[in-house]
């Protein structure tokens, strides 16, 4: 039971959400490493990991809460607590995908899917898309940790990129399918995952729409002004 | 302007005419006396004015004897009306319980302060000069006086402990003081002024009074002091009575009678002054109502 | 602060705590005891008078006379009617004078100028009533004489004046205080509805001082009843029913005054005007009890 | 949105002591403006401009203009008396007088001429029932104001306010006095006259600007610091000034 | 005077929530109804509603917003605010899932992929999902409207059943492609769809967990509750 | 956590009114308690009847026990003045006693027999400083208490109470009287303070006692209806009556 102006109590709100944006963003490195590499035991660590991220989700919501109910936050507070409650939401399901990437991994590993290093190689995208997703995830970590508009902007645009990497990875796998319908599980696999690094793109493009709103006061969502 | 706002106006000024007319007659009054005592009295004022006796029948000489028969009367009352005001004034205030019985005591201190003064003085002829054999003396007198303004004192206590907020109580006792220590260190520090300001005023009147001392002990005419608190004595209010209605010759004595008035005038006025700057300075630094 | 090795200093302190109370309670009932001697003594020197008297002449009678060699009278009513002259004579000038000037004083003068005038009044009030007496004599009887054309200026208008002098102060500065205690806020919701300041104070201010004001009135008349000095020394002092204004008159207290010098000690006169004294007691108490009925209302 | 009052680089002068400083504001038809800020910023002071209360005051002195009704009551020869009977006023406590209830409501019809006892007795149930204090009070209107409670005061003296039919009401801390429950009730009030007056108020209740107040302005020192609707105050205020004080950040 | 402000406001908010709910539960009838009958037009029209929605959300945003600054609500008024943040979330993505939905549709529609009926009458699963989807849907905005806790457990429940027809179908996709590589297209369309019909069964427990929350004060998000 | 203070069953009667009813309720060390409730429910009474306040008052009845260092201070004998000096009290209005600032933070350890120069000083100078006054009037410890700003008195009225080493506060409303800023200063003082007393505060101002306390009684009728931590009485009180008071929906 421990009771700090309202100040402290923020900035301890802050650092929960930065520890919780570091235990996804180590969640999503994992996932993807452990993609690339084949590596089912990383794999495995980030399904085993994310009850951690669920209960620090839980543990966010709850003290955001109880600012509302304690501290009546208003003006940018209240728009911190609530960047914070909408953020949460969006880090925990950037874990959620994480955890699909892996799942697929790991499906891909055990049934030994054939000629698994050898199809990525020829799949620049797919490494192109889950390098610009780490990127987003850093970038809208950052600007989250230095409330940097201008770094969250460039996430909003890079938004793009990875929905057209993903439409061109479907695609492809489409006619790899087309080609050879052996392998069909095998892209099947890789077409969720690129569509989880899409989702996750998403998301990190509404953690950086909440940054924007929580330092200029301005909602961005479903408008035009988002990329400017 | 509309007309119900003119007629409003019109009815206005005519109040304020009136008030200020009241103000006016209450301030000339009170030039006229000051005007007339003090230009027909200061030229009698002299040194010897007030260290001789009365001669010739007192149509000459000063007043040293009626000034200091007021001031032992009145010394007198004050030892004996003030400590025993203040500590009665605390008792009601700080140590009675608040039933019917101590409402109606705090009422009759209060009905008793209204008493007229020669009720007093009847009073103090019955039971101090006769019954127990005082005589015509300034212990009889003071005593009367004494009794006089006890109430006034008892009255002005408790209104200033009353002044004092519970609150400064509260936290004293809060801190572990006694109610001794909290009246001492407390209260009565916070109701010093308004006591003491009660003290001056009902010294003043002491001294002001005729009526009590009328058949209690003030003389016509004493050719020494006061020698004990059994003797007689000559008194500034009870001088000015009798040289002013009681004297053979009036229009010769008129000139020391007017000197006398002027004497006893300035003694209650800076009574009176100390009096209310006390209670100037009280209000202004207390604050605490 | 070790408190365990204080434990004997609260002993003490608790030793003195109640020692002090007994003192306080002592001394509180030793003058209440007194002040209420004070009832019984009077009560005592006045019930010989009526035992020996009878009750009914003394209230009831015209005259006046106790040293008369006919026959005493012992009748209150000239000097009842005389006190009565001079209070309602008084209170004539003083109460719409009073009210007047304490309007002026709470509504219409400022900061400095307002505690000036409250000065002025604490002097006025302070003036010993020999001093008031003295003037009544000196000035005011001369210039009535002049005015009225009588030989002297010594009646019932004289002490009027006087005793309104007297009674000037307590109803102007108990009134100013009432109306002084009427919360600014009040007065500005007046105001906010579109009164004047005239309004504001006639309807609003003054029914919310109602009481302050109306017991300043009963204080001026207890202080009127009970004047002695001043109506002893200018008003004539003669023991007749008064049929104006303009004759002289005797008040009950100046007749104590006049009289309690020359009495035997013991004798019938003598519980006379213990009587009186007993009156005047009782009016005063009544006039007091009214006073104070109001005025705890306020609180 | 209307204006009913335009304040023009208002200033005003306690002897030396500036007060208030170049305030320009305007105040919107039937809307609540509320005006909050630290202790002595002025709020007070520019209410009691607003229906020249502080002519009662010595010593004042004022620059600029108060428009209302396209008038400038600043004028000479405006008629204040009837400007006040246009804006009404409720105290920060509640101060009936010491009449009956009934006598409270039909003062300020009575200083206006109406004596007409079906006319009084028709205005002070309307007023009373404007106010929500009808229901309660019906049954006992010879009784005296002051015998009812906190809440139900206040009340009365919006009821009194009202009986004149102003078109403004000025609430200097209305209910800054009272307790929470009473607080509540004569903010819905508040809330529900908002149909038919314009209304400011000066709170130095945050929630309760929040709460009741279309508009908000914030004083510091005697100026508006920012006047803005009360949600973009409460949510995104521009000044930083602004977020400190209502944020509780202040000094 | 009973009537009490505070309650008209979170009555309006109440009520401009379930107004979001009936839209997004539209736009997803309509995008499965399209979809089976493959109805282009309907596919559009929730295509281009989608922005009605988007307004929704944000208007209900700002709203609760609103709520926070100028009414600081505590206790059960602080868990309803909450709760419609949340929930207004969950709804929101729905209907980007309905619009999903759509988009593959049209997909499906303009392609001509073959034997589209045909494989859709092949697929029990397909027609249980959408069903059980809607169903959760329905209850939960009932459990809304009606702050139902049983409705909202109920909904929970059904999640399973969701998941375990989401498996089966993405199977029996990989199958059908294997057999015959030329619907590949199809049968990943089919896959997407059935991904997003999961996922709205995913944000409908999300709705009712938010509302047994408001409800009963109980968080049982990711606790072994759940399925009491 | 550890119990300082155990109220058992404890009822109170002014002459035949009962102001608490059986209140139960332990109050635990080194925490903030908030008492709440509507006005005249009986928080002051309760409040004063753990420093025995009350007994200055006529007329007074008490049954139950009120257990505090394990004894009970309801018992014979039971030595009130020091009790009285290990519970200190802050009062609604700053009440600092018309001396020098100095003199006030000195009366309390005068009383208690110190009188040495330097042992006073070091004392008033670290409960100035407990209070967070200290770099405000290190310079004019001379002055009148009553010179300061009313949240200065305030504090100097802590530290008043401080000086003779509590080791609880009790403080009835401390800042119903002050502005939101001194407010907010007095309330991180409280917080502060937690390190080293235990405090039971009455407050009218639900958001300070959100703010403020780790623990909240809710009062009503002179009975506790609910006690428990101000976290869960404030999202998720388990009364229907804590609700509705707390949320505003009463009577
Ligand atoms: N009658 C007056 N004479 C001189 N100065 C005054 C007067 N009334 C107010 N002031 C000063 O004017 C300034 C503004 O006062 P005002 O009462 O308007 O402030 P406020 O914002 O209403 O404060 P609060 O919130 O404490 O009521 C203050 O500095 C105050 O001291
Ligand atoms: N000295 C007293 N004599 C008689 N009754 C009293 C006394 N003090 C308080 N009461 C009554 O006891 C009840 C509780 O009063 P208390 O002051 O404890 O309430 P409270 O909750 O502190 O109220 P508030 O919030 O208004 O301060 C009330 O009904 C009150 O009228
Ligand atoms: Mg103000
Ligand atoms: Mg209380
Ligand atoms: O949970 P989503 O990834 O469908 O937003």
């Amino acid at each position: 039971m421990k009771k700090i102006h309202l100040d402290e109590i923020i900035e301890g709100l802050r650092k929960n959400l930065i520890q919780m944006a570091t235990i996804i963003k180590e969640s999503l490195d994992y996932s993807i490493k452990s993609f690339f590499e084949g590596n089912k035991n990383l794999a495995e660590t980030v399904i085993k990991n994310d009850s951690i991220a669920d209960s620090m989700e839980n543990k966010l919501d709850e003290e955001a809460l109880a600012i509302f109910a304690l501290q009546q936050p208003i003006a940018i507070d209240l728009r911190f607590v609530v960047m914070v409650l909408k953020i949460n939401n969006d880090l925990e399901r950037i874990g959620d995908l994480a955890v699909n990437i892996s799942e697929r991994t790991i499906d891909l590993i055990d049934n030994k899917y054939y000629n698994y290093y050898d199809q990525l190689i020829n799949f620049a995208e797919i490494n192109y898309i889950s390098k610009v997703c780490r990127d987003m995830v850093d970038l809208s970590i950052d600007a989250l940790i230095n409330k940097d508009v201008k770094k969250a902007r460039e996430v909003i645009k890079k938004d793009l990129i990875v929905d057209s990497y993903n439409k061109s990875i479907i695609l492809k796998c489409i006619s790899e399918i087309k080609n050879n319908p052996e392998s069909t599980e095998f892209f099947i696999n890789i077409i969720t995952i690129s569509k989880s690094l899409e989702r996750i793109a998403d998301h990190t493009t509404n953690i950086s729409e909440d940054i924007i709103y929580m330092v200029e006061g301005e909602n961005i969502k479903h408008s035009e002004k988002k990329f400017e | 302007m509309k007309k119900s706002t003119i007629k409003k106006n019109i009815i206005e000024k005519i109040g304020i005419t009136l008030v200020s007319l009241s103000t006016l007659i209450v301030i000339t009054s009170l030039v006229i006396i000051f005007f007339d005592i003090i230009s027909k009295g200061y030229s009698v004022i002299s040194f010897d004015f007030f260290t001789t006796f009365p001669k010739k029948n007192m149509t000459e000489g000063g007043i040293l004897p009626a000034i200091v028969g007021t001031f032992y009367v009145t010394i007198a009352s004050a030892i004996f009306s003030v400590p025993f005001g203040i500590m009665a004034g605390i008792y009601l205030s700080e140590y009675a319980k608040t039933n019917k019985f101590t409402t109606l005591i705090k009422a009759t201190i209060k009905n008793l302060a209204g008493v007229p003064s020669i009720v007093y003085g009847l009073f103090g002829l019955g039971l101090f000069v006769t019954g127990l054999g005082f005589g015509e003396s300034v212990l009889s007198a003071g005593i009367t006086l004494g009794l006089l303004v006890i109430p006034v004192i008892i009255t002005a206590t408790e209104e200033a402990l009353k002044r004092v907020p519970d609150s400064y109580r509260d936290a004293s006792i809060g801190l572990g003081a006694t109610k001794w220590q909290t009246i001492k260190k407390v209260l009565l520090p916070s109701a010093g002024p308004g006591i003491m300001t009660g003290i001056i005023l009902s010294i003043g009147r002491a001294a002001g009074e005729t009526a009590p001392i009328l058949f209690t002990g003030a003389a016509f005419y004493l050719n020494s002091l006061p020698g004990s608190i059994f003797d007689k004595f000559m008194a500034l209010p009870y001088h000015i009575f009798t040289l002013s209605t009681q004297h053979a010759q009036i229009s010769k004595v008129r000139p020391i009678a007017y000197g006398s008035t002027l004497v006893l005038i300035i003694i209650v006025f800076l009574l009176s002054s100390i009096a209310f700057f006390l209670r100037l300075k009280l209000r202004r630094f207390g604050g605490n109502k | 602060m070790n408190l365990e090795s204080k434990k004997k200093s609260i002993e003490k302190v608790k030793i003195i705590d109640s020692f002090a109370r007994k003192v306080f309670m002592f001394s509180g009932i030793f003058v209440i005891l007194i002040l209420v001697l004070i009832m019984l003594f009077l009560l005592k020197e006045a019930i010989p008078f009526f035992k020996d008297h009878g009750i009914l002449e003394f209230f009831f009678g015209t005259q006046w006379d106790p040293t008369s060699a006919v026959e005493e009278k012992y009748g209150i009513i000239p000097l009842f009617i005389s006190t009565l002259f001079i209070t309602i004579g008084s209170l004539i000038i003083s109460i719409p004078v009073g009210l007047g000037a304490a309007i002026f004083f709470a509504e219409y003068s400022k900061g400095k100028t307002s505690e000036f005038i409250r000065y002025i009044m604490e002097v006025l009030s302070s003036i010993p009533s020999v001093v008031i007496g003295f003037i009544g004599i000196t000035l005011i009887g001369p210039f009535l004489a002049e005015i009225t054309g009588s030989n002297n200026g010594f009646n019932a208008v004289n002490g009027s004046i006087l005793v309104a002098l007297m009674t000037l102060p307590t109803i102007i500065s108990i009134s100013t205080d009432a109306l002084k205690d009427v919360p600014k806020d009040i007065k500005d919701a007046s105001l906010s509805l579109g009164s004047t300041k005239w309004e504001a104070i006639i309807k609003v201010a003054i029914p919310q001082a109602k009481r302050g004001i109306l017991a300043s009135f009963m204080l001026g008349v207890g202080r009127a009843v009970g004047e002695t000095m001043t109506v002893v020394m200018a008003t004539g002092n003669a023991p007749a029913l008064p049929k104006s204004f303009l004759d002289s008159v005797r008040t009950m207290t100046a007749n104590i005054a006049i009289e309690m010098g020359e009495v035997p000690i013991g004798s019938k006169h003598y519980h006379s005007l213990f009587a009186i004294g007993l009156i005047l007691f009782l009016i005063t108490l009544v006039i007091n009890l009214i006073s104070q009925k109001i005025t705890k209302r306020i609180s | 949105m209307e204006e009913i009052i335009k304040i023009e680089n208002f200033s005003l002068y306690y002897g030396k002591d500036q007060a208030l400083k170049n305030i320009k504001m305007n105040i919107y038809k039937n809307c609540i403006t509320a005006l909050i800020g630290p202790s002595g910023c002025g709020k007070s002071t520019l209410l009691r401009s607003i229906n020249r209360l502080n002519d009662t005051i010595d010593n004042i002195r004022t620059e600029g203009d108060i428009f209302f009704e396209n008038q400038n009551i600043y004028s000479d020869n405006y008629d204040i008396i009837t400007l006040r009977k246009k804006i009404g006023m409720v105290f920060q406590k509640p101060n009936p007088f010491p009449f009956s209830i009934y006598d409270n409501v039909a003062y300020g019809p009575r200083i206006w001429g109406i004596n007409k006892k079906t006319e009084l007795d028709s205005i002070v149930e309307e007023s009373l029932k404007l106010a929500a204090l009808w229901d309660e009070v019906k049954d006992k209107l010879k009784k005296s104001g002051l015998s009812l409670s906190g809440g139900q005061q206040q009340r009365l003296c919006i009821a009194r306010a009202l009986a004149v039919k102003p078109e403004i009401l000025l609430m200097d801390e209305p209910t800054s006095a009272l307790d929470p429950i009473s607080t509540r009730y004569i903010e819905e009030l508040i809330l529900e006259l908002k149909k038919e007056f314009t209304i400011i108020i000066v709170t130095h209740n945050m929630q309760q600007a929040a709460r009741v107040s279309d508009m908000t302005g914030f004083m510091y020192l005697g100026e508006i610091i920012e006047y803005d609707n009360t949600e973009k105050m409460f949510t995104i205020p521009s000044k930083k000034l602004t977020e400190d004080y209502i944020t509780g950040r202040f000094g």
